[in-house]
């Protein structure tokens, strides 16, 4: 099958939050729910360690959609990370679709360690859409693609 | 107006009140103004000038004016006491080295506006009431001053001076300005219609880093983009995410304190509208956290330094604004 | 260059059975700085740590990632076979490629692929990886417990009974608080006195124990372990030392028209006074504002008649230097002022009184001497209105948005109090709901209602119209009548708000501790840490953290005791070294990091720093405290220069993987 | 002298491009830029354009070579494909004698290949200026703006161009576009150059000259106290140099893909502070230091390693752009009052 | 000449020796196993790893060694210290050679030499002095000076003690900072060392160490009567390219790394003083 065009597999990467989100991706390991293997998390003591140049770096290195989890606003391990953090992306996916980027390929979701199941299901919705926007062209590093 | 201001900066520097005077230079042509220092009254007198074509926001060179020894006067417009403040709060300017007088502003404008306006060959420059008239190489050519304004003065937000020791002429007040109809109608726009819009713009750039180097809240010891530890430093923009980059960045770091006095987009060599991205940020603020404006106070915690338990989601970025 | 070795473990078949393992362990092998790469049953079981240590030592690692399980399983384990085998701990990068990948992926060349990747991106961190060591800090075994309430007195007791000093300081002249106003308490009517003036005297009596009355504290300095606090005793005029609290001189002072605070204003005192006949200290205070011999000189009478000569009308402020390891503070609550809730006629008729001051006028040692009388003429009241939730869930600005807690058992109590006493008062309840929750509480709020014939009226007050006769009108509605009420009563009791004192603002600004936007200082961690503050060795007992009763309270006064007992038995802290770290080289000095802190780890130091020109500049630098960090990385975001980092989860290890996962390959 | 009416202009330039690129100054964001010239493109009014023509030489950005490394191993490759031939058509005079100026740099032994790859597949047509600005100061540095250097060169009246090839390039050129044309004397020309130079006479800068500051004056040029006060307001940004069409330093850096690693060499200031910078200090620590080194270079050491040939060629661009409006001219004005 | 000056070869490490605890020899030769280009004394080589940075070195080995080049590098900043972690079958790119060199076939030819280093300045003069020796003939006495913090941070010196000291017409004095337990040679800074040794006026010298020490040694020099036009230095400022068009290793209206590293003092004299 030489001619057949290979289906897109977006790149994403999760921001997980050590306290809940990651251990919510733990629990959906656990109970083995299924999720695309796009999907590949980075462990963060807190959402609000995420710079917002980590997301244009994964952006610049070829990633098609990049998604922060965090402990759900009041919960946060260290009391108000998540709100700072909540802020920052707000203002910055609003920047990004500002500039015409699609807006769709950035999210943030409050995952608990509870979560497992809506930890899977967010993945499985976001490389949905992020599949559907196909590939990230508007904030890409021709050099990265070589 | 600029007799009385040399003629008071004379007057403290003779007093022994400060050692130096920040004010601006004349130059080459009427419009070349150049940001001094002057020491004497016959330095004031041979070079100090304030006119229409006194842009450059001083506030910046007293990072390291106010480290100095004595104390030096400050002439600052309104725009520019939001800067001082901003950059008081953040400890930058030792306060107590520093002293303001404000200085009414009724727009400023620069040769290169002028050119723009289809000027070409500026010998000389009167105000005659509403209107600049130009003497060119090529005939004398009248402008209205509205007409001859660049943006960021004709949607001036304020006439009212923050910070003072000392005001010259009347208290002016903080004005309704329609600073933000850009803004809107690049909102208004489809996605790919604001990334053609960007693309356009922001290819031009060539990262000279005026914008930066001239930005008052950019003041940082060393920026990210000169650190090569940052692991995000670039000297020139090597391709089209690079240049977002640079400039989603900046704007980010400047965002809730950024107060929005336009001399990025003033200093740009590309005529790049940087400024409609630090609005982008300042109207976001205001929507979601509530009005902000940076440097109007040396005290309230800025917008990213702060957070109320019912602030927005991300996802409002979703279901806002810019049909799909 | 590290030398990394990458063990893949096969997690019996939890892993293998998904993912390729060999293959993981041979890709791996290619990466830059790779020198070992292994795959094995089980990398958790001792031969599979052994496995690890003996690389280490054999092929000089320098560095090692392990495929495996969650890091959230295996990573202290890893890091302390690292460890024995004589590499640093946080040289250790785990891959989980169990719970985000062979368990959640079908396929098995998915998921290798996956496991290749996420192991490139733990090999990319670890490249970047620095040795760190956990830093160690002495402990102080004395703890401050700031307000000498139940709450303070309490926690004060029980660290001091383990065997720690404490030290009490109280701005009042003598500890006990607002119980010691109260009259009987619910759900069981035990007198408060009865109960909390034995405690008062254990406190005095310990010999662990130092109470500092009449004190504030002034500067607070340092961090869990190793507080430095500057205490103000101000001024009392009397030697406390010496005076033995005799009453002779609040006896013979002829300054008289002191209002008495104890009893709310409701009676007078002297100028030289003792709040009650059971302070502690039991030792007199001089009131500057009416001694007329501090005033103008002129008097004297007290030292006179003073046997023990403890009177020193030229005492000043002292100030005391303490060390504690912990801080436990108490500051509790007061009733919030009622300027704005004109509707119920408070300042207007002195009839319309406050749930506290109703305490007083039914306290045996309150200005009536227990005998319930109207403060406007001194007769006996026949109908008595309570009003609920005055001020408290209150969303017009007015008063507070929260619940004050107490109110409805207390009026519960008043009323049935009320009723039992004096039968033939009529006693109307206005309420919005009641709650009842704690134990025996409904039991109790139904026998006012079905025992004690309270009228509990669900409805709210809309206005007290004070009569010329002096009666007080009360317009009502009944919710559930739907009705307009008009009642004519003898007396208003205002069910007040509470707040937290007003010292707590200023005092949590010296300890950067958090507080929330109505002053009560927030927890740790709402469910899970709930009496310590986020700012380390700072705990919280009583109504400072939020409204809550008396039997709520001691139980957290005890629960805050167990946390400083728990910090003081330690020798040494050993923190974090996953903390911020600021260049300062690069720091501006904008403050921005310090205020996303929330734990108040973060200072300022005014540096000098060399210039280009061979000059010195002074640089105000920001500094961050490693035993106060808990490694969150708030502060390297807001940080627009870069300045601050985080050690183990560095700007460049997180790029570093972003790179990895994201690489074209 | 080839002449053609201004109504068949756009038929010149789909005939220059149809073998080669075109790029011809047209206005963008308000300015003039060089692009690439597609139909329907139209030149600019505007006297020159805000970027100079250097870039076509000696491009912003551009790859050197690039590495794969497996292993301990690496592999060098030559990223370079044969560059295009081109023509920059309306190149000013002041752009023009700046490839000259950058020829002295770049294709002096070693000879930089990039530079001169591009060189070679590139053809000039300049044109002359008919309204100089005010910051114009080119015949200080004995440029002609109404008879530019080029291959060719190229007048415009208010409705005609007129062409004339100077070198081989030139030529090759004019063999493709002359059917375009037509025959013509050189009288509305050189009525044209008349009419320039009287308005030339009357630009400010007529009378500045750098000549003072050349010669043995170097060390106490240097040590001037005025360095200090001229560089006081200086942002320390790059405006200026890139501007500018005779700055030519620049930096090399490596970027790695991910891949690979590019290592590619981009235009750099020396008002940056980091440009001198070393792992164990800088050469020039202050900016007052970096500002002094710019000015030195075009006025002072590139004449002394060029046979007095200046490093400026008086476009105006500095001094129409520098944020704080510090430039050459008034830094050679107050250094030759000194020396006075 | 090379004409793709700007494009590197790629250089083979063959052997690390650990000099001081700071200070490491490389030994390159090129893909071939041979040279990968000869050198005069005193000329520098751009080594680089791709991705890490790219540096100038002088080439501390001679000439005459027909096998490889050698480079001592001192571990200051990125680079270096990415080359310090190096093990041996490391591939590197290297470029050059570069700078004008010692003038070790017109002007030093028949002269005494006297060479005075310190520390990580005898790298450059290293080459110059083997090379010196292997031509015996053409050179007139060799004295080496060469003074470092302590005897561990003496660069090359198995090389001193074994080679250099056992021959004949070379004196070496040899000093360091500080007194230290098994060393019972001079002691004190190279500046005053130089004074005492009071060396014949007739000798050429080429000095290369850290600033201070140049600014103390060559007033010294010239307190014993040496000429500025008698004495040599090896200069190191920012550079990039190499080829003098980069624009930053500017001395006045010299490139250092074209026109230098090798200057004269009179030379240096004529030039704004700015490194």
């Amino acid at each position: 099958m030489p001619n057949e065009v290979k289906a897109f597999k977006p790149k994403i990467v999760a921001f997980c939050c050590n306290w809940c989100s990651y251990a919510g991706a733990d629990l959906a390991g656990t109970n083995r729910l299924n999720y695309p293997a796009d999907v590949k998390i980075i462990r963060v003591p807190c959402s609000c360690r995420v710079n917002p140049m980590f997301i244009l770096r994964a952006f610049q290195r070829g990633a098609d959609g990049v998604i922060l989890c965090g402990c759900h606003p009041g919960d946060c391990h260290y009391t108000t990370g998540n709100y700072y953090a909540r802020r920052r992306m707000t203002l910055l996916f609003s920047m990004l679709d500002y500039l015409g980027i699609e807006k769709e390929r950035t999210r943030v979701e409050w995952v608990s360690a509870a979560e497992g199941a809506k930890f899977a299901a967010t993945m499985n919705d976001f490389v949905e859409t992020v599949t559907r926007l196909g590939e990230n062209k508007r904030l890409e590093d021709l050099r990265c693609k070589e | 107006m600029q007799g009385m201001m040399i003629a008071r900066a004379g007057e403290l520097l003779e007093n022994g009140t400060v050692t130096r005077v920040l004010g601006w230079q004349t130059g080459e042509f009427v419009y070349d103004i150049t940001p001094a220092v002057f020491e004497s009254a016959e330095e004031l007198e041979k070079g100090f000038v304030y006119n229409s074509f006194c842009g450059n926001n001083l506030s910046k060179y007293l990072i390291q004016a106010s480290r100095k020894e004595g104390k030096i006067l400050v002439f600052l417009k309104p725009c520019d006491t939001y800067s001082f403040n901003q950059l008081i709060k953040e400890h930058r300017i030792v306060r107590e080295n520093v002293y303001i007088i404000g200085i009414p502003c009724d727009g400023k404008t620069d040769g290169e506006f002028l050119k723009a306006k289809g000027v070409k060959g500026i010998l000389g420059i009167r105000e005659e009431g509403d209107n600049f008239v130009v003497d060119t190489l090529y005939g004398e050519k009248t402008i209205a001053r509205e007409d001859a304004l660049p943006e960021r003065c004709r949607n001036c937000k304020s006439k009212k001076h923050m910070v003072y020791d000392e005001l010259m002429g009347e208290e002016g007040e903080v004005l309704d300005s329609h600073r933000f109809d850009m803004v809107e109608k690049l909102e208004a726009m489809t996605p790919d219609e604001r990334f053609a819009f960007w693309r356009s713009q922001l290819s031009r750039c060539i990262r000279c880093n005026a914008c930066r180097n001239v930005c008052p809240a950019c003041s940082c010891e060393k920026c990210v983009f000169d650190n090569p530890q940052s692991g995000i430093a670039q000297k020139a923009a090597a391709d089209s995410f690079e240049e977002n980059m640079f400039h989603i960045i900046r704007a980010f770091h400047v965002a809730g304190r950024c107060t929005d006095c336009g001399e990025c987009s003033r200093v740009c060599p590309q005529n790049i509208p940087l400024h409609l991205l630090n609005r982008k940020f300042i109207k976001d603020i205001d929507t979601f956290y509530g009005e902000y404006q940076a440097g109007e106070d040396t005290e309230s915690r800025a917008p990213l330094t702060n957070y109320t338990q019912e602030d927005v989601e991300p996802s409002i970025v979703y279901t806002r604004g810019g049909n799909n | 260059m590290q030398r990394i070795g990458v063990f893949v473990c096969w997690c019996g078949s939890n892993i293998a059975g998904t993912v390729d393992v060999k293959a993981v362990s041979e890709a791996l092998s290619h990466e830059p700085g790779v020198v070992y790469s292994i795959n094995y049953q089980y990398m958790c079981s001792e031969a599979g740590q052994n496995l690890v240590k003996d690389a280490i030592r054999d092929y000089n690692l320098t560095g090692v990632v392990i495929c495996s399980c969650s890091p959230r399983m295996h990573e202290n384990t890893f890091r302390k076979a690292a460890a024995s085998a004589g590499l640093n701990p946080y040289m250790v990068e785990i891959a989980n490629i169990r719970e985000q990948c062979s368990w959640i992926h079908k396929d098995m060349p998915t998921a290798t692929e996956k496991a290749i990747i996420l192991g490139r991106a733990a090999i990319a961190k670890v490249h970047l990886n620095a040795p760190l060591m956990a830093g160690e800090s002495p402990v102080i075994k004395r703890a401050l417990v700031i307000g000498g309430g139940i709450a303070g007195i309490q926690t004060a007791l029980d660290i001091a009974d383990a065997g720690f000093e404490v030290d009490i300081v109280e701005k009042e002249p003598t500890i006990g608080g607002k119980m010691t106003q109260l009259d009987k308490t619910f759900p069981t009517l035990d007198c408060a006195a009865c109960i909390l003036t034995p405690k008062m005297v254990d406190c005095a009596q310990h010999e662990k124990i130092n109470i500092f009355s009449f004190s504030e504290v002034e500067k607070v300095k340092g961090f869990v372990g190793n507080f430095h606090v500057t205490i103000k005793k101000k001024a009392r005029f009397v030697d406390e030392t010496k005076c033995t609290g005799c009453g002779e001189c609040t006896a013979k002072c002829p300054v008289k028209g002191v209002p008495n605070e104890f009893n709310l204003g409701m009676d007078n005192r002297r100028a030289i006074y003792i709040p009650f006949a059971q302070a502690v200290p039991k030792v007199a205070t001089i009131d500057p504002n009416y001694c007329n011999m501090l005033k103008n000189g002129k008097c004297g009478l007290c030292a006179k008649v003073c046997g023990a000569g403890a009177i020193d009308y030229k005492q000043q402020d002292q100030f005391v230097e303490r060390e504690y390891g912990a801080i436990v503070v108490a500051t509790g609550f007061n009733p919030i002022k009622l300027d704005q809730f004109d509707e119920f006629g408070y300042s207007q008729s002195k009839d319309v009184i406050t749930s506290l001051e109703f305490e007083r006028l039914t306290n045996a040692a309150g200005p009536t001497s227990g005998t319930l009388l109207r403060p406007s003429d001194g007769k006996h009241p026949h109908t008595i209105v309570f009003v609920q939730c005055v001020g408290s869930r209150d969303t017009s600005g007015c008063g507070k948005t929260y619940c004050s807690r107490i109110c409805c058992m207390y009026t519960a109590k008043h009323a049935m109090l009320t009723r039992e006493k004096y039968p033939d008062t009529d006693v109307y309840v206005f309420y919005i709901d009641v709650r009842s929750p704690g134990k025996n509480y409904d039991e109790f709020y139904r026998r006012a209602v079905e025992q004690y014939g309270v009228h509990y009226i669900k409805g709210m007050v809309g206005k007290v119209a004070p009569r010329a006769d002096g009666k007080l009108m009360v317009q009502a509605s009944d919710l559930i009548a739907g009705e307009q009420l008009h009642i004519e009563a003898d007396l208003v009791v205002l069910a007040t708000a509470i707040e937290p004192d007003k010292t707590a603002r200023p005092l949590a600004t010296m300890l950067t501790a958090s507080m929330d936007t109505n002053d009560f200082f927030t927890e740790a961690h709402a469910k899970l840490r709930p009496v310590e503050s986020p700012t380390a060795g700072i705990f919280l007992s009583g109504a400072c953290q939020g409204p809550k009763d008396i039997p709520d309270t001691v139980s957290q006064a005890g629960a805050a005791a167990a946390k400083v007992i728990g910090l003081l038995a330690k020798d040494k802290l050993t923190t974090n070294p996953c903390v911020a770290e600021s260049n300062e080289l690069m720091c501006n000095g904008c403050s921005s990091c310090e205020k996303v802190c929330p734990y108040g780890a973060i200072t300022y130091l005014d540096k000098e720093f060399r210039m280009p020109d061979r000059t010195t500049m002074v640089r105000r630098v920001a500094s961050v405290n490693p035993a106060v960090c808990q490694g969150c990385g708030a502060c390297t975001v807001a940080c627009p220069s870069g300045a601050m980092d985080l050690k183990g989860f560095s700007n460049s290890q997180i790029m570093a993987e972003v790179d990895a996962i994201c690489q074209m390959k | 002298m080839l002449k053609l009416s201004l109504k068949k202009l756009d038929e010149l330039f789909a005939a220059m491009a149809q073998s080669q690129a075109l790029y011809i100054p047209a206005d963008n964001g308000g300015q003039a830029q060089y692009l690439r010239w597609a139909p329907g493109m139209k030149m600019t009014a505007a006297l020159n354009t805000v970027r100079s023509a250097k870039d076509f030489f000696f491009p912003q950005t551009e790859g050197l070579v690039n590495f794969k490394m497996t292993g301990k191993t690496i592999e060098v490759i030559d990223p370079r494909t044969e560059a295009e031939d081109f023509v920059v058509f309306g190149v000013r005079a002041c752009d023009a004698r700046s490839f000259s100026i950058l020829d002295k740099v770049f294709l002096v032994d070693p000879v930089d290949t990039y530079y001169q790859n591009r060189r070679e597949h590139g053809t000039i047509v300049t044109m002359a200026c008919r309204q100089p600005e005010e910051t114009c100061f080119c015949t200080s540095f004995g440029i002609d703006p109404t008879h530019p250097e080029g291959d060719a060169v190229c007048w415009m009246t208010d409705d005609a161009l007129y062409f004339e090839a100077v070198t081989p390039k030139g030529e090759a050129l004019k063999e493709k576009i002359a059917s375009l044309f037509e025959e013509s004397d050189d009288a509305a020309v050189k009525a044209q150059q008349a009419e320039t130079k009287a308005v030339l006479d009357r630009l400010p800068l007529h009378t500045f000259t750098a000549e003072p500051l050349g010669g043995d004056v170097l060390m106490k040029v240097f040590d001037s106290p005025s360095w200090k006060s001229l560089s006081e307001a200086c942002l320390g940004c790059g405006t200026c140099t890139f501007v500018c069409p005779t700055c030519q330093c620049y930096d090399v850096r490596d970027f790695d893909t991910g891949n690979g690693i590019q290592r590619f060499r981009c235009w750099d200031s020396c008002m940056y502070s980091d440009f001198t910078l070393m792992a164990h200090g800088n050469s020039r620590n202050s900016q007052v230091e970096r500002f002094r080194q710019r000015f030195m270079h075009k006025l002072v050491y590139f004449p002394a390693n060029n046979d007095g040939e200046y490093g400026c060629v008086g476009c105006g661009r500095c001094l129409a752009k520098c944020p704080i409006s510090m430039n050459i001219v008034k830094v050679a004005k107050c250094l030759e009052g000194e020396l006075k | 000449m090379n004409t793709e000056t700007l494009i590197p070869k790629v250089g083979v490490v063959t052997d690390i020796r650990i000099d001081t605890p700071d200070v490491k020899t490389f030994r390159v030769v090129g893909l071939d196993g041979k040279k990968v280009f000869e050198h005069i004394p005193g000329q520098c080589a751009m080594l680089s790893v791709p991705g890490v940075g790219e540096g100038m070195f002088s080439i501390t080995s001679s000439p005459t060694n027909t096998e490889f080049m050698e480079f001592s590098i001192k571990k200051c900043g990125c680079l270096t210290s990415w080359l310090h972690a190096m093990e041996v079958g490391q591939q590197i790119t290297i470029r050059g050679p570069y700078g004008n060199g010692f003038p070790v076939e017109t002007a030093l030819k028949g002269k005494d030499l006297l060479f005075i280093a310190g520390g990580i300045g005898l790298a450059p003069l290293r080459s110059v002095i083997n090379y010196v020796r292997d031509k015996r003939e053409n050179y007139g006495k060799i004295q080496i000076i060469y003074g470092s913090r302590s005897k561990d941070d003496l660069v090359d010196y198995q090389e001193i003690l074994d080679e250099w000291m056992q021959d004949e017409g070379v004196e070496v004095n040899l000093t360091i900072d500080r007194e230290q337990e098994g060393w019972d040679g001079h002691v004190g800074f190279v500046p005053n060392y130089v004074k005492e040794l009071n060396p014949d006026l007739s000798k050429t010298v080429l000095m290369c160490g850290p600033p201070i020490m140049i600014k103390f040694t060559l007033a010294g020099l010239k307190e014993l009567g040496f000429q500025e036009t008698q004495v040599y230095t090896t200069m190191e400022l920012r550079m990039k390219c190499a080829i003098g068009k980069c624009g930053r290793c500017n001395i006045g209206n010299k490139y250092v790394c074209k026109d230098g590293p090798v200057f004269r003092f009179d030379e240096l004299d004529e030039l704004p003083n700015e490194y």
